[in-house]
C-alpha cells in the first residue's frame, strides 16, 4: 500500500486572549499536540475520542482550513503545510471535507444545484453551464437525490437528504481523499445507516481514501480498517480495527471501547464496564505526564511525571501502537 | 417541540425539475401575514404617491404651490378648497404637507442609503479580516461612538450652512456606526459556519466567499436596520427643524410644519394635526414594517 | 472587579485624547471663526484677541497649547460670554441637565420597564397590545409635540406642575417625563422582546418543572436576562438623557448644558463647544462602564476578574 | 434492588397537538402506558416521534400556545393530572415526580449560583430553612458524586463541566425523593465515557431511594441495559412494547425490527447495515393509515387504509400495532438501498 497523508509532528495550537485594547495572551490551548500518523491510499482510517480531544481540529488542519502551528502534513508527496494560500488552491480539488452538522453546512440561500457546481465552477471553469448542469445532476443521483432537485433549496430537504447534498459536494470533483468529520452523528437513527452505506458504496466506486471522525466506536468500528483513538490532543492508540477490539492496550480505548452501550439487554446484563472516574481536563491546562493519568484505573507515580511515547506492541508489523508505559503487559 | 416540518411540496411525477421557495420568498410569505407591517407598507405606499404625484394634482385641479401666498386667507381652518386648511401666510397646507413630505422622505432615504453603504463595508471587512485590522477598525468606531452625536449634526450643519440635503449625506456618515458594529457581529457569527469551511475547503476566493456566502446571510439583520433607520433620521431632521436648523422657509419639511404647528396648537390645531399625523403615522408605519421584516426574516423563527 | 474598574478608568484617557483630538480638527476644520460675526471689531482689536486666545498660531501650536491647558483641567476662557470660563458655564449647566436627566432616567426605566415586563408576560393580551402601542406613539411622536400638550394639560389645565422655569421639585416632573418618553418606548420594546426571548430557554422549563411559582419563575430565573438588552440600551440613553436634551430645556427654559451647546457651536465658541464635547464624551464613558458592571452583577457569566 | 410494585402512574390515550404553520400536528396521539413503583421504562423514539412531547405533557409542561393537550388521562396515584388546578400541579412537579432534561448546559440557569437553584426546590416544596435547605443540598451533591459539595455549591454552573452540570440536575431532581424520574435524554449531550457514568448513577440512586424512572432516547443501547419495559414510538404513537427481551429478541413492528438492523453494533461482526429507507414522516401530514408504510418492508393494501389495531405477540406484555408480524411475513417491497 501507498501512503497517500503522512501527518507528522503536527501542533495545532490557539491562542487565549484577553484584553480591551492590548490583547495579553493568557494561555493556549493545545488542540492538537505532536501528532504522527499516515493515511493509506484506500483505507478508511477512523479517528475517534470525546469531544475536545482535538479529533476535528486534526482534520482541519491536514486539509489547511487551519494553518497548523507546527510539523508537515504531506499530500502524495507534496508539503501542504509550505505551500502558500494561493498555491493550495489547485491542489484543493484532491481532498475535501463531509461535515457534521447538514443544517450548519449548507448555504441557505444557495440552490442545491448551485452549491453542489461551487467546485466545478472554481476548478473546471472551462466547464459550459449544460455540461456542468449534467455533471451535477449526475452527481445527485451517485448519492441517491433525484436530479430533479436542483432547483430547490436546503431547508426543505430532511437532515439525511442535506447529508446527501453535502456528500454531492465534496465528491464533485472526484477527490482521492475525503475528511469525514462526525458525518452521523447530528442524524436520526434510521438514516444514519443509510448514510454509511453509502459512504461505503462510494469508497468503492470511486476508490476514495477516507479520514472517518467520530465518537461513536460502534460506528468507526463498522467503517474503519484502522483506528486512532486520540485523548486531550494526543493520539494514545492506533491499531487495525480487530486487534484493538480484541486487545485494547491504552486503558482509555478499553473505557471507551466498554462505555459503548450495546443494544442487547442479555450481552448489556452481562457486561463488566470499566466506568472512568471524573471528567476530561481542560486542554487549557492538561495534566502532567500522560494526561490519561488522573482518570486512569491502573496509573502509578511514573504516569503523573512521565509521558508515555507512542511506541509498537507485539513486534513490528502489528501495525498495533499505544502510548502506554504498561501497554507491554 | 422536536416535530420536523420538511419537503413541503408533494412529490410530482414527472422529469421536470422541481423549482423550490427561496428563504426570501418564505421570508415575504411571512411578511405578508403579518397585518401591521401590510398597513404600514401600504400606507407608505400611499404617502409616497400622495407626496411625490400629489403637488401636480393640486397645482393642476386648485392652481397654487407650496409658496402660493394669499394673505387675506391667512389661517383658515379646513374647507373645500382647502382641504388642510391654511397657514399664516394662506399658505395651503395639503400642498405643503405634500412638499414637507418629499424632503422628509428623502432625507431619511438619502441618509440611511448613505449609512447603509459605509456601514456595510466597513463591517464586512472589519469582520472579515479579523485581528488586529478588525481591532484597529472597531477602535475607531469605538471613538467616533464616543463622540456626541448631537455635536457632530450641529457641527454639520455649521459646515454645510443650509444645504439640508447635504446635512443629511452628512447625517449618514455618521449614522454608519452601528450598521458596522452590525455587519462585523454577523459576519464574524457566519464566517465560521460550516457552508464558509466547505467553501474555503473547496478553494473559493475570499471575495467570492463574502458576495456569496457571507453578505447574502447577512441581509436579513441589514434590511431591518435600515428600515429602522429611516423614521429616526426623519426624526433627527425634525428636531434640526424645531431648533430652526433644518429646512428654511419657505420651503417645508414635515419637522418644520409639526414645529410651527406646535406654537400655534390652541387656537390653529389644524396647523399641528396634519404634519404631525402624517410624520406620526409614517414613523409607525416604518416601525411596524420593520419589525414585520423582523419577525419574517429573523432565523430565530426558523429551523435553519 | 476592583481592577477591572480601574483598567476601565486608565482605558478613559486614550479613548478622551481621541475624542479630543478629532473633535478639535473638525471644529477648526470648520469654515469660520468666532469673531467673525461681529463685524464692528476693529482689525486691531481683532488682532489682540486672536493673540490673546492663541488664534493667530499654526494649528499644532493651538493643538499643542489646547492639550496642556486641558492636562491641568482647565477648559479655557469662552469665547463668547466674556466674563465666564468654560469651567463655569460647564459648572452650572451640569448640574441642572444632570438632576433632570436622573428624574427622567427614573421615568424611563420605572414605565420601560413596567410596560416591557408586563406586556411580555401577558403576551398577546389587552395588556400587551396597549403598552406596546403605547410604546410606539412615544417612539413616533417627537417630544417636541408631546411636550406642549403635556403643558396645555397639566400646568394651564389643571394647574398641577408649572409650565416652565427651574424653581421648584415639581418644576422638573413634566420636563423630565417629556424626555424620559422616547426612551421609556425603546425600553419597553427591549424588555418585552427580552422576556419573551428568555422565556423560552431551557431553564424557564426546568425552573417550571420544579414546581416553582410563576412569580419566582419570572422573578428570580427570566428577569434578569430579560431585562440585559434593556440594559445595553441604557448606557448610551442614559447618558444622552443627563446631559442634556436640547429639545425639552428649550421648551421648559431650563438653564441647562443643551441650551449652551446650540448657540456655542452656531456661535463658534470652539473652547465652549470643545468643553461641552469633553463632557458628554465622559459621561458617556462613564456611563458605559456602568453598564459592563450592571452586566457582570447581572450574568455571572462575564463577570470580570 | 428495590422490588417493582404497583402502578403509580398510568398515562391512557395521551394526545398533545401543537398548532404550526402547516396545520396541526399531532405529536403524541394516543399513547398508554403504565408504570410501575421502582420500575424503569424506557421509552425509545427518534426526533419527532413525540417521546419528549410525552413527558412534557405528564408534567403539564407543553408550551401553549403553539400547544394542547387535547385528550386522554394521566392517573397519578388515580387521581387525573390533567384535571388538577395548577397550583396542586405545582405541588406534584419536582416534589412527586421531576424531570431532568437532555442538554445541562441549557437547564440550568447560568444566572444563578447552583445552591440557589437547589434549595429554592426544598424551599417550595417544604418550606425548609435556607440552612437546612443548604445542608440538604449539599448531602445531596455529594451523592450525585460531586467533589468539594461544600464549596461547589456557591459556584455558577458554566463552572462546571458537562458531566458535572448533568450531575446537578440528577441532584435537582431527587432532593424531594420523587416517586418519578423522567429522564429526557439525560445521555445525549455528553460523552460516551460519561453517559457512562451518569447511566450508572441513575442505576444506583433508582436503587436506593426507590424512585421509578422514565427514561426517554433515541439510543437503543441505552435503554437496553437499564430498562425493564420499553416503549418504541414513531410518529406520535406507540408502535411496539414489551420487555427488553421482547422488543430486542423478539422484535414484532417492521421498525423495531428496521432499527435494530440498521445500528452499527459493537459486538458482532456484521459486514453491512440494512438501513431503513426514507425520512421519518412530516406530522403535518399524516393520513388515516400507518405512518411508517412508505418506509415500510412488508407493507400492504390495508396499511393505507386504516392505522393497524394493536395485536398482543406471545406473552400478554408484549404488543405490536401492525397487521402484519415480521417474523413471519413475507417483504412485499423489494428493498431498495437508496431514497427515490
Amino acid at each position: 500500500m501507498k501512503t497517500l497523508v503522512s501527518v507528522e509532528n503536527l501542533k495545532m495550537y490557539f491562542p487565549v486572549t484577553k484584553g480591551l485594547f492590548i490583547k495579553r495572551r493568557v494561555g493556549t490551548v493545545r488542540a492538537v499536540d505532536d501528532v504522527s500518523f499516515t493515511v493509506e491510499k484506500g483505507e478508511i482510517l477512523g479517528l475517534v475520542g470525546e469531544s475536545g480531544c482535538g479529533k476535528s481540529t486534526t482534520g482541519r488542519a491536514i486539509l489547511q482550513l487551519y494553518r497548523p502551528t507546527a510539523g508537515r502534513v504531506v499530500f502524495n508527496g507534496t508539503e501542504l503545510t509550505r505551500l502558500k494560500p494561493k498555491a493550495l488552491v489547485p491542489f484543493r480539488r484532491h481532498f475535501q471535507i463531509i461535515f457534521q452538522d447538514p443544517y450548519a453546512s449548507l448555504n441557505p440561500r444557495m440552490t442545491v444545484g448551485s452549491i453542489v457546481a461551487e467546485p466545478l465552477v472554481t476548478h473546471e471553469r472551462a466547464l459550459r453551464r449544460r455540461a456542468r448542469e449534467d455533471r451535477v445532476k449526475e452527481i445527485l443521483s451517485l448519492v441517491g437525490l433525484s436530479p430533479r432537485m436542483i432547483r430547490r433549496y436546503p431547508h426543505e430537504f430532511s437532515g439525511g437528504q442535506r447529508q446527501r447534498i453535502g456528500i454531492a459536494r465534496a465528491l464533485a470533483l472526484h477527490p482521492e481523499f475525503v475528511v469525514a468529520d462526525e458525518p452521523v452523528s447530528a442524524l436520526d437513527v434510521s438514516v444514519q445507516a443509510q448514510i454509511l452505506n453509502l459512504m461505503m458504496e462510494l469508497r468503492e466506486k470511486l476508490s476514495l481514501t477516507i479520514l472517518f471522525i467520530a465518537h461513536d466506536l460502534s460506528v468507526v468500528k463498522h467503517m474503519s480498517d484502522r483506528v486512532a483513538v486520540m485523548y486531550l490532543g494526543k493520539i494514545v492508540e492506533i491499531a487495525p480495527f480487530k486487534a484493538l477490539y480484541a486487545s485494547p492496550r491504552h486503558p482509555y480505548t478499553e473505557a471507551l471501547l466498554s462505555s459503548v452501550p450495546i443494544p442487547d439487554p442479555r450481552v448489556e446484563k452481562s457486561r463488566d464496564r470499566v466506568v472512568l472516574k471524573g471528567d476530561v481536563p481542560s486542554p487549557l491546562n492538561p495534566p502532567s505526564g500522560c494526561h490519561f493519568h488522573t482518570r486512569c484505573p491502573i496509573a502509578e507515580e511514573r504516569c503523573r511525571i512521565e509521558a508515555p511515547a507512542l511506541v509498537q506492541i507485539g513486534g513490528s508489523g502489528t501495525g498495533h501502537f499505544a502510548a502506554c508505559h504498561f501497554a507491554a503487559e | 417541540m422536536n416535530a420536523r416540518v420538511t419537503n413541503g411540496k408533494p412529490i410530482v411525477d414527472n422529469f421536470d425539475e422541481i423549482h423550490g421557495t427561496s428563504l426570501w420568498a418564505d421570508a415575504w410569505r411571512r411578511l405578508r401575514k403579518h397585518k401591521l407591517a401590510v398597513a404600514g407598507g401600504a400606507f407608505l405606499g400611499f404617502v409616497v404617491v400622495f407626496c411625490f404625484l400629489g403637488p401636480m394634482v393640486v397645482g393642476w385641479v386648485w392652481g397654487y404651490t407650496y409658496e402660493s401666498q394669499n394673505l387675506a386667507y391667512g389661517a383658515q381652518p379646513p374647507s373645500f378648497a382647502h382641504w388642510f386648511g391654511t397657514d399664516f401666510l394662506g399658505r395651503d397646507l395639503m400642498v405643503r404637507v405634500m412638499h414637507g413630505g418629499r424632503i422628509s422622505l428623502m432625507v431619511g432615504v438619502v441618509a440611511t442609503i448613505v449609512s447603509l453603504f459605509i456601514g456595510v463595508t466597513y463591517g464586512a471587512i472589519s469582520g472579515f479580516a479579523g485581528g488586529v485590522t478588525d481591532n484597529i477598525m472597531m477602535r475607531v468606531v469605538d471613538v467616533l461612538y464616543t463622540l456626541p452625536y448631537m455635536f457632530i449634526v450641529i457641527l454639520l450643519v455649521v459646515i454645510f450652512g443650509r444645504s439640508i440635503f447635504m446635512v443629511f449625506v452628512g447625517i449618514g456618515g455618521v449614522l454608519w456606526l452601528t450598521m458596522a458594529r452590525l455587519v462585523r457581529g454577523q459576519v464574524l457569527s457566519l464566517k465560521h459556519r460550516d457552508y464558509v469551511e466547505a467553501a474555503r475547503a473547496i478553494g473559493v476566493p475570499n471575495l467570492t466567499i463574502i458576495f456569496r456566502h457571507l453578505v447574502p446571510n447577512a441581509m436579513g439583520p441589514i434590511i431591518v436596520l435600515s428600515t429602522l433607520t429611516i423614521p429616526s433620521v426623519m426624526l433627527q431632521e425634525a428636531f434640526l427643524s424645531f431648533l430652526g436648523l433644518g429646512v428654511q422657509p419657505p420651503a417645508s419639511s414635515w419637522g418644520l410644519l409639526v414645529a410651527e404647528g406646535a406654537q400655534s396648537m390652541v387656537f390653529y390645531p389644524w396647523l399641528l394635526v396634519f404634519p404631525a399625523a402624517f410624520l406620526a403615522l409614517t414613523l409607525l408605519s416604518l416601525n411596524f414594517l420593520g419589525d414585520g421584516l423582523r419577525d419574517a426574516l429573523d432565523p430565530k423563527t426558523r429551523k435553519d | 472587579m476592583g481592577r477591572y474598574i480601574i483598567r476601565r478608568i486608565l482605558g478613559f484617557f486614550p479613548t478622551l485624547f481621541c475624542v479630543i483630538t478629532v473633535a478639535f480638527f473638525i471644529i477648526r476644520v470648520a469654515p469660520g471663526g468666532p469673531f467673525d460675526r461681529d463685524k464692528k471689531i476693529p482689525p486691531k482689536v481683532l488682532e489682540a484677541i486672536e493673540e490673546k486666545y492663541h488664534l493667530d498660531k499654526p494649528l499644532y501650536v493651538q493643538y499643542v497649547l489646547y492639550l496642556k491647558q486641558i492636562a491641568s483641567f482647565d477648559l479655557g476662557p469662552s469665547y463668547k460670554y466674556q466674563e465666564m470660563s468654560v469651567n463655569e458655564i460647564v459648572g452650572q449647566g451640569f448640574p441642572v441637565s444632570m438632576q433632570l436627566g436622573l428624574v427622567a432616567l427614573f421615568f424611563s426605566l420605572m414605565i420601560g420597564l413596567g410596560a416591557g415586563l408586563i406586556a411580555a408576560i401577558r403576551r398577546n393580551t389587552f395588556w400587551d397590545y396597549g403598552s406596546m402601542g403605547f410604546a410606539m406613539l412615544g417612539i413616533a411622536i417627537p417630544n417636541f409635540v408631546i411636550a406642549p400638550i403635556l403643558i396645555l394639560f397639566f400646568s394651564l389645565g389643571l394647574s398641577i406642575f408649572p409650565p416652565g422655569r427651574w424653581e421648584s421639585w415639581e418644576s422638573v416632573i413634566l420636563p423630565g417625563f417629556s424626555l424620559s418618553l422616547v426612551h421609556a418606548a425603546y425600553i419597553a420594546r427591549l424588555a418585552r422582546a427580552g422576556m419573551l426571548d428568555v422565556l423560552t430557554e431551557d431553564f424557564i422549563r426546568t425552573a417550571r418543572a420544579k414546581g416553582l411559582r410563576e412569580r419566582l419563575v419570572i422573578l428570580r430565573h427570566a428577569l434578569r436576562g430579560g431585562i440585559t438588552p434593556a440594559v445595553s440600551y441604557l448606557g448610551p440613553a442614559a447618558a444622552a438623557m443627563l446631559t442634556g436634551s436640547i429639545v425639552v430645556e428649550k421648551i421648559f427654559l431650563i438653564p441647562g448644558m443643551g441650551r449652551y451647546f446650540v448657540d456655542a457651536a452656531l456661535n463658534r465658541d470652539l473652547t465652549l463647544v470643545m468643553g461641552v464635547v469633553i463632557v458628554d464624551a465622559a459621561v458617556l464613558l462613564v456611563f458605559n462602564l456602568i453598564v459592563d458592571i450592571l452586566y457582570g452583577v447581572l450574568d455571572p457569566r462575564v463577570r470580570y476578574d | 434492588m428495590a422490588e417493582v410494585g404497583d402502578v403509580i402512574l398510568s398515562v391512557c390515550d395521551l394526545r398533545t397537538h401543537f398548532r404550526g404553520e402547516e396545520g396541526i400536528v399531532k405529536a403524541v396521539d394516543g399513547v398508554s402506558f403504565d408504570l410501575r413503583r421502582g420500575g424503569v421504562l424506557g421509552i425509545v423514539g427518534e426526533s419527532g416521534s413525540g417521546k419528549s412531547v410525552t413527558n412534557l405533557s405528564i408534567l403539564r409542561l407543553i408550551p401553549d400556545p403553539p400547544g394542547r393537550i387535547v385528550g386522554g388521562e394521566i392517573l397519578f396515584h388515580r387521581q387525573n393530572l390533567l384535571s388538577v388546578t395548577d397550583a396542586e400541579m405545582r405541588k406534584v412537579r419536582g416534589n412527586r415526580i421531576s424531570m431532568i432534561f437532555q442538554d445541562p448546559m441549557t437547564s440550568l440557569n447560568p444566572y444563578l449560583t447552583v445552591g440557589r437553584q437547589l434549595t429554592e426546590v426544598l424551599e417550595e416544596h417544604f418550606a425548609a430553612s435556607p440552612a437546612d435547605a443548604r445542608r440538604q443540598s449539599i448531602d445531596m451533591l455529594a451523592r450525585v458524586g460531586i467533589p468539594e459539595p461544600e464549596n461547589r455549591i456557591d459556584q455558577y454552573p458554566h463552572q462546571f463541566s458537562g458531566g458535572m452540570r448533568q450531575r446537578v440536575m440528577i441532584a435537582m431532581a431527587l432532593l424531594c425523593k420523587p416517586e418519578i424520574l423522567i429522564a429526557d435524554e439525560p445521555t445525549t449531550a455528553v460523552d460516551v465515557t460519561i453517559q457512562a457514568q451518569i447511566l450508572d448513577l441513575i442505576g444506583s440512586l433508582r436503587r436506593d431511594l426507590g424512585t421509578a424512572v422514565i427514561l426517554v432516547t433515541h439510543d437503543l443501547g441505552v435503554v437496553a441495559g437499564m430498562a425493564d419495559e420499553i416503549l418504541v414510538m414513531y410518529a406520535g404513537r406507540v408502535v411496539e412494547r414489551g420487555t427488553a427481551d421482547d422488543i430486542f429478541h423478539r422484535p414484532s413492528h417492521p421498525y423495531t425490527l428496521g432499527l435494530l438492523r440498521s445500528i452499527p453494533r459493537l459486538d458482532t461482526s456484521e459486514s453491512r447495515l440494512v438501513p431503513i429507507r426514507g425520512t421519518p414522516p412530516d406530522l403535518a401530514r399524516l393520513d388515516a393509515g400507518c405512518p411508517f408504510r412508505p418506509r415500510c418492508d412488508f407493507a400492504e393494501a390495508r396499511c393505507s387504509e386504516s392505522y393497524p389495531p394493536t395485536r398482543t405477540v406471545g406473552a400478554a406484555t408484549h404488543e405490536a400495532a401492525c397487521f402484519v408480524d415480521p417474523a413471519t411475513a413475507p417483504t412485499t417491497t423489494p428493498r431498495a438501498e437508496v431514497e427515490p
